[in-house]
């Protein structure tokens, strides 16, 4: 495992560095950082799998000069499926990047941008593998800063400098909170290894074990944009370039669901009251019925994406959240059933998300826009991305026989197991969040509806859209080999779950593999084949079966006809671009029936001929919604910082005499203290 | 084996005479360029004996223990590269016809004494005589931030000669104050001002008279080293002095008055143990932090930012000194760390000011296409500043937060806030500047002058990352040793 | 094994063959209220037949999405189908999903229909799509609430299960409210689902509120043969669904042939009923303006909610 | 006996600070330097410390004739006779002026037992005197009074040095003496290029530089 390891570490580093040996080359550049990037992440699959299917945690350090730190790594199960995860999303974003940074030569550093990405995995990766506090804060520093300068790729756009600060600066924040909760840690064990973390000498107090839990909540949540700390999330990731956008919405944000694990079921050895598994599950559902709720009235195609990373990662945390509670009550097959289907769904997310960027790159690729309104039609254009955008948007709607179908089931499974629980108010409350996870996952349905129809489907409504061609092979391959993955994971679950439950197993104090896979794997029943079962495989062969059917029955019945092609009927005139349905009229009905969230606006302006006022000349319309936490939460906040400061430009006055007498007072008021 | 401590003293005031008596260009370059070299190896050379044998001592007058050497190599470094610097940028002035060939050899002269003096200052025994040095060097740079003679920069001169010579007064008034207690135990006469005697006998000295003297010396020196509510005149200073003069007001200077209000806390730990002074020194370091927290917002001048950053940075290194134990490791190594990078911050600074000729924020931006080097070098320098990693005050600003934690949690909570505070404006600041595009063209740099000052730059960047997260071992036995001076063991689980 | 298969078979072939019946009764059922003669009980049948042997006409406009879909939709309706208990409790696809699959499988084709509505590049069908859109994603919270009220009672979410259970009297609950409550709350998610009055009305093409008619509009021949053999099904399953889950006694709850033939037999009768039903409400009630139509899914909602809290306040 | 040439020294405190004519401060500035020149003798003769007489030579030479006529000169050339509005005026000032001597008393009393017997007092006096000096510097607005200002603070760190403490080793004595010397010539010459750049010497009009 070490050699894996160290070809790992070797790869990336090599990525990070050869790039900028040949200045100005930028096809040498990019093959190089991400040839090695490919070569990494694909020891780093390897080193996942071997991690999971391991025994014993393996463990590794060097030992530094520095007080408490030490580089210190540790692979357990855990660390090992993110790992994997990681590496997954990695490879496919690498030969991905193989063909899409090439509209990038002449305008940006390709060795800057390679070897950024480059350092950008290898944080990632050594932040789920860090066994040391300190260790740990400073690669989740590090993947910060590199996934900040990534974001800002495209500098010279004022957008994506404002958006870059704006994550900068959130995440910065959440660090803070991050390095408090460490701290209590610390303070109990006197030292910052996570081995104390999880066994200190002494036990944390109740009060302190609380602050831990918000402090970590608060700090990880920032990073996973749970609501109300998503706001950067919408800005910073489409402002990147889309293989980064990919890896930071699919993976990025997934270390702090690590995070959270690692702390809630590690250090505090998953010991808690319920209110806390019942918090997370309350952040859980908020995130994910506001997330895609905002993503509904995108038509920027990425920001669209970034607001469903919201909606997923509170999905994720739904499952956690019932985990958590379930553990608190000592009902450890629940327990571990829901940590499960968190873990699952999380790999799933970062798969079918990551495929997504990669389409929407593609389209960016293609048409130099990310505007919904200005695609249409591009399937015939681009059959390739078009398949692989469309497995991705049925796999994050959920439906059968996808991998995201399979999670949320899980998810629905675990919310549902909750009539086991000993309190009425949880009996009601979840199948409450199960019912917003249903409303979540129809609204998602629909957003895809959209993202898809709108983009795929119809006329071009753009000369963009009438010129797109398709995408270079290794765009190509790279989102095949995700959508293969997608469609893998939800026919063949029973590959993961046994995985997953190495995983979940630890944390959560048994195994529930045969509890949840029935008939030898086929068909997966949590946790009795009584209560529920499902068997994607079954139900994947039945739907291929069952439209054969279909086809037979017509040709039955109908027997052999040609259909003939002929141009929609316009009411009489000529179809056009401009008579088809919007984004925007697609989503009017949600956006009338959901006021009350949006707050939506609506500027409509017509200009008449002169001759009569029946004829409009031309008409401007604009709706725009209410980005309520941004408007109520954080403007208020910067502008009382910047007062603030502004009223304290007095102290440096610029006159000498007042200068003298802070000494002086100073002086004065410290003798009197003394004395 | 003494030569190197001699000369690392002795060669900048020679190199400074010597420039005053040749007055070719070429030649004072050379000089300046071997005082450099020499500077650079003595301090290294010293700071090698020290790691050996704990301590040099050259006849009663300069001795160097670790705290000492710790100086010698930060002033060492950051003045040898510091004169590269200069020999670059005031060359350019020089090309550009801003200055006569009298005003170059005595700017010079000018820079090597100050720097003498303060390599004198941290390696005097006697601590009267080291608030001589002190005060010499006071005096050179209150002529060196006045050097070119605008309203801006004698008003910044004024206000510095002014509100550091009462400071350095109070100090002296400290000084005697110590004396007046010790001289009853070490008699009438040098002994008695000899750090390493009061070190021995500080259990006996008067607590009260003490406390009374660190508190004048806190403010004295403290003034010197910019800590609010005595900050005032820094900003100006540093704005205003030419740069190279910026830097070194910035990285040695202050750094050196920290020295010597850690000298008179060594005693006062000893006398009144270290609460007294800790609790004073926190109090007003977290006072310092905030106070450039909130100004970095509204700043409108990129050299006065930096300027600010420094009074935040020597409050962060205060605030590890005033918990002691390993918060002192963190402290002596945030120092260094801010040196680095706060003299490349103003190396940036400055090469920004001779292509635009305006100190103007606002102006300022695309430097990363613009001007690679200077981009660069306030990228790296902010991105460091800010508390980041790879870079070490990353490091200390952790180590400081767990030291303040185990001491007192909400001290470090308001530590973290105000941290995060500062790196919000603080990059925010920065990044507006080296990023977008650029605005005004502004003319070009002459060729002697690209090399000579990235070159300081190149180095620097290369020494502030590979000190980032690696302390050598060298440099970890003298921090050690440092932390004992102050009587903390160092209790450090890996 | 054989007999498994037998069974798929055969549960397939009556679902087949009752929906366009059930679409008939219900035209049937209403034309006698509006005292017309309407058209025979077989007419669907008819219909479908000839659809099959007209030539289809395919938009230039379109991609494989459209050509696709009504296969999509068909399977998925008719797997849906097959999840559940028609008139033999323990079906054997049972363990290829429980109810939430089913609802995921009628999305799918939900989802695919949206798309094929886009697809042709006319308003009205982008115009169904949207309001597909609104109600589908109303109507599921309501679902999700009242199917998970009964699973509660018979503590399984396998409808075969709950339907078995319930045939031999098991855990029946003493007091029927949470069960009325959950079925009423079913009946109105299985009339906007399946797009009957006073949700959307079948019989319509006037553009202003067709919702269902509109996605489909640009369907012709083979293709609209198979989407309106769907729609018939995936009413016919809402209606098993209410039939079997609430009442599913007769149903064969064992594999002898007499068990099967009243099985079979009760079926008909019950899907049959309730069809008669819903032709009466369809004539009682005018359709709803669309964003009325949200307080009715409400309403559901608050049913199935209340469902669940009776359930629990009466277990203590 | 050297207490009351310490109290001498404060007296003229007193009277610079509430002199609003420059040649005036100087010459007091002068007499006290002369003041503080014959007590350090005293002290010499008292405890026959023989440097602290070369201390007192330096005093007179520096203090009490160099100094002064630098000050003169710079006056004489900036022709600012006499100051008329000050930032405090004369009463309050000489009210603070008294709490700071108590202040003085206060703080220095734990630490005078510690003193010799024979200047008990002259430490607290030489505080006093140090916060005196440096709030002239607060109060007055010309330059040259906060260099007078700045001057008496030294005058009273030299009487802290040579009479509570018996003087400083020599060297040190000296090393002060040199940077007061420049000092004073420093401020002098900036004095000078202020008056040439701004032509006033109003220290409180320099305040372009602030944020």
């Amino acid at each position: 495992m070490l050699n894996l390891f160290l070809l790992l570490l070797a790869g990336y580093v090599a990525g990070l560095l050869l790039p900028l040996c040949f200045p100005a080359k930028p096809s040498i550049q990019n093959i190089l950082a991400h040839g090695f990037a490919g070569l990494a992440s694909g020891a780093g699959i390897l080193l996942g799998v071997t991690g999971l299917l391991a025994p014993e945690p393996w463990t590794a350090s060097a030992q530094s000069t520095v007080p408490f730190l030490s580089f210190a790594v540790r692979l357990d199960s855990l660390a090992a499926f993110f790992v994997l995860t990681i590496s997954l999303a990695g490879l496919a974003t690498s030969i991905f990047a193989l063909g899409y940074v090439t509209e990038f030569y002449g305008r940006v550093s390709l060795g800057a941008l390679g070897s950024l990405f480059n350092g950008f995995l290898l944080s990632m990766t050594l932040v789920v593998l860090a066994d040391n506090g300190f260790f740990f804060l400073i690669v989740w520093e590090l993947m910060s800063l590199l996934s900040y300068f990534l974001v800002v790729t495209e500098h010279e756009k004022a957008e994506v400098r404002y958006a870059g600060l704006f994550y900068f600066i959130m995440t910065h924040v959440g660090t803070a909170f991050i390095i408090l909760a460490f701290l209590i840690f610390f303070q109990a064990g006197g030292s910052f290894s996570f081995e104390t973390f999880r066994h200190p000498p002494q036990p944390l107090p109740e009060g302190m074990r609380t602050l831990a839990f918000l402090m970590a909540l608060i700090g990880f949540g920032t990073k996973a944009g749970i609501v109300p700390l998503h706001v950067w999330l919408p800005y910073a990731h489409p402002a990147a370039p889309s293989h980064i956008s990919a890896l930071m919405s699919g993976v990025m944000i997934k270390t702090a669901i690590y995070a959270l694990i690692r702390v809630y079921f590690d250090f505090l050895g998953g010991q808690f009251p319920w209110w806390w598994g019942f918090v997370v599950l309350l952040v859980g559902a908020t995130s994910a019925l506001l997330g895609v709720m905002y993503a509904l009235m995108e038509h920027d195609l990425k920001r669209l994406l970034a607001f469903h990373s919201v909606e997923n990662i509170g999905i994720i945390l739904l499952g956690i959240g019932a985990g958590m509670i379930f553990q608190s009550y000592g009902l450890k097959e629940l327990a571990a059933l829901g940590l499960l289907a968190g873990l699952y769904h999380t790999i799933n997310h970062a798969m079918f998300k990551a495929l997504l960027f990669l389409g929407a790159g593609s389209l960016l690729y293609a048409t130099h826009t990310r505007n919904l309104e200005e695609y249409g039609g591009l399937l015939r254009r681009m059959p390739w991305t078009g398949a692989f955008f469309l497995i991705g948007a049925v796999s994050i709607s959920a439906l059968p026989p996808t991998n995201g179908f399979v999670s949320e089931w899980l998810v629905f499974q675990s919310l549902f197991l909750s009539f086991q629980l000993p309190t009425v108010f949880l009996k009601l409350m979840l199948p409450i969040a199960a019912a917003i996870l249903a409303l979540t996952s129809v609204l998602a349905l629909a957003c895809f509806a959209k993202a898809f129809g709108i983009s795929f489907l119809a006329l071009p409504r753009s000369a963009h859209a009438r010129r797109a061609e398709e995408v270079p092979v290794p765009m190509r391959v790279g989102m095949a080999l995700l959508a293969s993955i997608c469609v893998a994971l939800g026919v063949a679950p029973m590959v993961m779950v046994p995985l997953l439950d190495r995983v979940a197993a630890p944390f959560a104090g048994m195994s529930i593999e045969g509890k949840v896979l029935a008939m030898d794997g086929w068909a997966l029943a949590p946790v009795n084949v009584e209560f529920s079962s499902l068997s994607t495989p079954a139900l994947a062969l039945l739907l291929v079966a069952l439209s054969m059917l279909g086809l037979g029955l017509a040709v039955a019945l109908g027997g052999r006809v040609k259909s003939r092609r002929y141009k929609t009927w316009g009411c009489g005139i000529n179809l056009t671009p401009r008579m088809e349905y919007t984004a925007t009229g697609f989503v009017q009905p949600i956006k009338r029936v959901f006021s009350t969230i949006y707050q939506p606006t609506v500027k409509l302006e017509t200009e008449f001929l002169e001759e009569s006022r029946y004829f409009a000349k031309r008409r401007h319309f604009e709706f725009h919604i209410e980005p309520i936490f941004q408007t109520y939460l954080y403007d208020p906040l910067v502008v009382f910082f910047t007062t603030m400061a502004d009223r304290l430009r007095v102290i440096q006055a610029g006159s000498l005499h007042l200068y003298l007498t802070y000494i002086f007072v100073t002086l004065i008021v410290l003798l009197l203290l003394a004395v | 084996m003494s030569w190197p401590l001699v000369l690392l003293v002795t060669a900048p005031v020679m190199a400074g005479l010597g420039s005053l008596l040749v007055r070719q260009r070429r030649a004072i370059e050379v000089l300046q360029c071997a005082q450099a070299g020499a500077i650079l190896a003595a301090a290294a050379l010293v700071a090698g004996h020290v790691i050996a044998a704990g301590e040099v001592s050259v006849g009663g007058f300069l001795r160097t223990d670790a705290l000492s050497a710790w100086l010698d190599l930060i002033i060492g470094f950051v003045g040898a590269i510091g004169t590269l610097y200069a020999v670059g940028y005031v060359g350019e002035e020089m090309d550009r016809a801003h200055l006569s060939g009298r005003r170059y050899s005595q700017f010079f002269c000018l820079f090597d004494l100050y720097l003498g003096a303060m390599l004198l200052a941290v390696n005097l025994e006697n601590i009267a005589i080291m608030w001589i040095a002190i005060e010499g060097s006071t005096l050179s740079a209150a002529l060196l931030i006045g050097f070119d003679r605008s309203k801006a920069a004698l008003e910044a001169g004024w206000k510095y000669v002014i509100l550091s010579s009462v400071g350095i007064a109070l100090a002296l008034f400290g000084t005697i104050l110590v004396y007046y207690s010790s001289e009853h135990i070490l008699g009438v006469s040098n002994e008695a001002l000899r750090w390493s005697q009061l070190y021995r006998v500080a259990e006996e000295l008067d607590p009260a008279a003490i406390k009374v003297a660190f508190i004048f010396s806190l403010i004295g020196y403290g003034t010197k080293a910019g800590i609010a509510p005595m900050h005032t005149w820094l900003p100006d200073a540093h704005a205003e002095a030419p740069t190279p003069i910026s830097a070194m007001l910035s990285a040695n200077m202050l750094t050196l008055a920290v020295y010597a209000i850690l000298r008179f806390k060594a005693v006062t730990d000893r006398t009144v143990g270290p609460e007294f002074a800790g609790n004073l020194i926190i109090g007003l370091a977290l006072l310092s932090i905030a106070v450039s927290a909130t100004f970095f917002l509204v700043q409108k001048d990129y050299k006065r930012l930096f300027a600010y950053s420094s009074i935040e940075h020597i409050g962060i290194a205060l605030l590890g000194f005033g918990i002691g134990g390993f918060g002192v490791f963190a402290g002596a190594w945030h120092l260094m760390n801010h040196a680095l990078a706060k003299s490349t911050a103003f190396y940036g600074a400055g090469l920004v000011f001779l292509r635009y000729h305006h100190k103007s924020l606002d102006r300022v931006t695309g430097l990363l296409s613009q001007m690679p080097i200077a981009g660069t070098a306030i990228l790296v320098a902010g991105v460091a500043l800010a508390g980041l990693p790879p870079f070490g005050l990353f490091i200390s600003e952790v180590l400081i937060a767990i030291g303040a934690y185990r001491a007192k949690p909400e001290v470090t909570y308001v530590f973290l806030a105000l941290l995060a505070l500062a790196f919000v404006t603080l990059l925010y600041q920065v990044l507006r500047m080296t990023l977008g595009t650029p605005g005004e063209a502004g003319t070009a740099l002459g060729k002697q002058c690209r090399i000579f000052t990235s070159a300081a730059v190149g180095i620097n960047i290369v020494a502030l990352g590979t000190i980032g997260l690696y302390v050598p071992p060298g440099l970890e036995t003298l921090l050690t040793s440092i932390v004992k001076i102050f009587g903390g063991g160092m209790e450090t689980p890996r | 094994m054989w007999q498994a298969i037998i069974l798929v078979v055969a549960q397939t072939a009556v679902l087949l063959a009752v929906s366009p019946f059930i679409v008939g009764l219900i035209r049937k059922v209403k034309a006698r209220l509006q005292l017309r003669r309407g058209a025979s009980v077989l007419q669907p049948y008819a219909d479908l037949a000839k659809l099959f042997r007209k030539q289809p006409v395919v938009s230039t406009t379109t991609s494989w999405i459209f050509t696709a879909t009504p296969y999509i939709l068909f399977a998925s309706t008719l797997a849906a189908g097959l999840l559940m208990p028609v008139f033999v409790s323990r079906t054997p696809l049972a363990f290829a999903g429980n109810i939430i699959a089913l609802v995921y499988l009628l999305a799918l084709g939900t989802f695919f229909l949206m798309l094929a509505g886009l697809d042709a590049g006319s308003a009205f069908g982008g115009m169904g799509s949207s309001r597909e859109a609104i109600v589908a994603s109303l109507t599921e919270p309501a679902m999700i609430l009242s199917i998970f009220a009964i699973a509660l009672t018979k503590g399984s979410t396998n409808l075969s299960t709950i339907v078995h259970k319930t045939a031999l009297l098991e855990g029946i609950v003493t007091d029927p409210s949470p069960y009325l409550m959950a079925l009423a709350a079913l009946s109105i998610v299985a009339i906007a689902e399946t797009g009957r009055v006073p949700v959307d009305n079948p019989a319509t093409h006037l553009e202003l509120t067709m919702i269902h008619e509109a996605m489909i509009l640009e369907y012709s021949g083979r293709y609209l043969a198979l989407v309106e053999w769907a729609a018939g099904l995936k009413l016919l399953v809402f209606l098993t669904l209410i039939a079997n889950v609430f009442a599913p006694w007769g149903i064969a709850t064992s594999l002898e042939p007499t068990a099967l033939g009243v099985g079979l037999a009760t079926y008909l009768v019950k899907v049959s009923g309730l069809a008669v039903l819903i032709g009466v409400t369809e004539s009682m009630f005018a359709k709803l303006r669309l964003f009325r139509v949200t307080d009715l899914l409400g309403v559901a909602f608050i049913l199935a909610l209340l469902g669940l809290v009776f359930f629990y306040v009466l277990r203590g | 006996m050297v207490d009351l040439g310490s109290a001498l020294l404060l007296l003229t405190c007193f009277a610079i600070v509430a002199q609003r004519r420059l040649s005036a401060c100087v010459d007091l500035f002068a007499l006290q330097s002369v003041f503080l020149a014959l007590t350090a003798a005293l002290v010499a003769f008292l405890t026959g410390i023989h440097h602290i007489y070369i201390a007192a030579a330096l005093t007179i030479v520096i203090k009490a004739v160099i100094i002064p006529r630098i000050l003169k000169q710079v006056i004489e050339r900036l022709n600012v006779k006499r100051e008329l509005q000050m930032n405090v005026n004369v009463p309050t000032g000489l009210l603070i002026c008294g709490a700071l001597v108590i202040l003085a008393f206060f703080i220095t009393q734990p630490i005078i037992p510690l003193g010799f017997l024979l200047t008990r007092d002259s430490l607290a006096i030489a505080l006093a005197i140090i916060l005196i000096g440096f709030f002239t510097m607060i109060a007055r607005k010309k330059a040259v009074t906060q260099v007078i200002g700045f001057l008496v603070m030294e005058n009273g760190l030299f009487l802290g040095a040579a009479a509570a403490a018996y003087g400083m080793p020599l060297i040190v004595e000296l090393g002060v003496f040199f940077d007061v010397l420049v000092g004073a010539l420093i401020i002098g010459i900036y004095s000078h290029r202020l008056q040439d750049a701004f032509d006033s010497v109003d220290t409180s009009k320099l305040t372009t530089l602030k944020e």
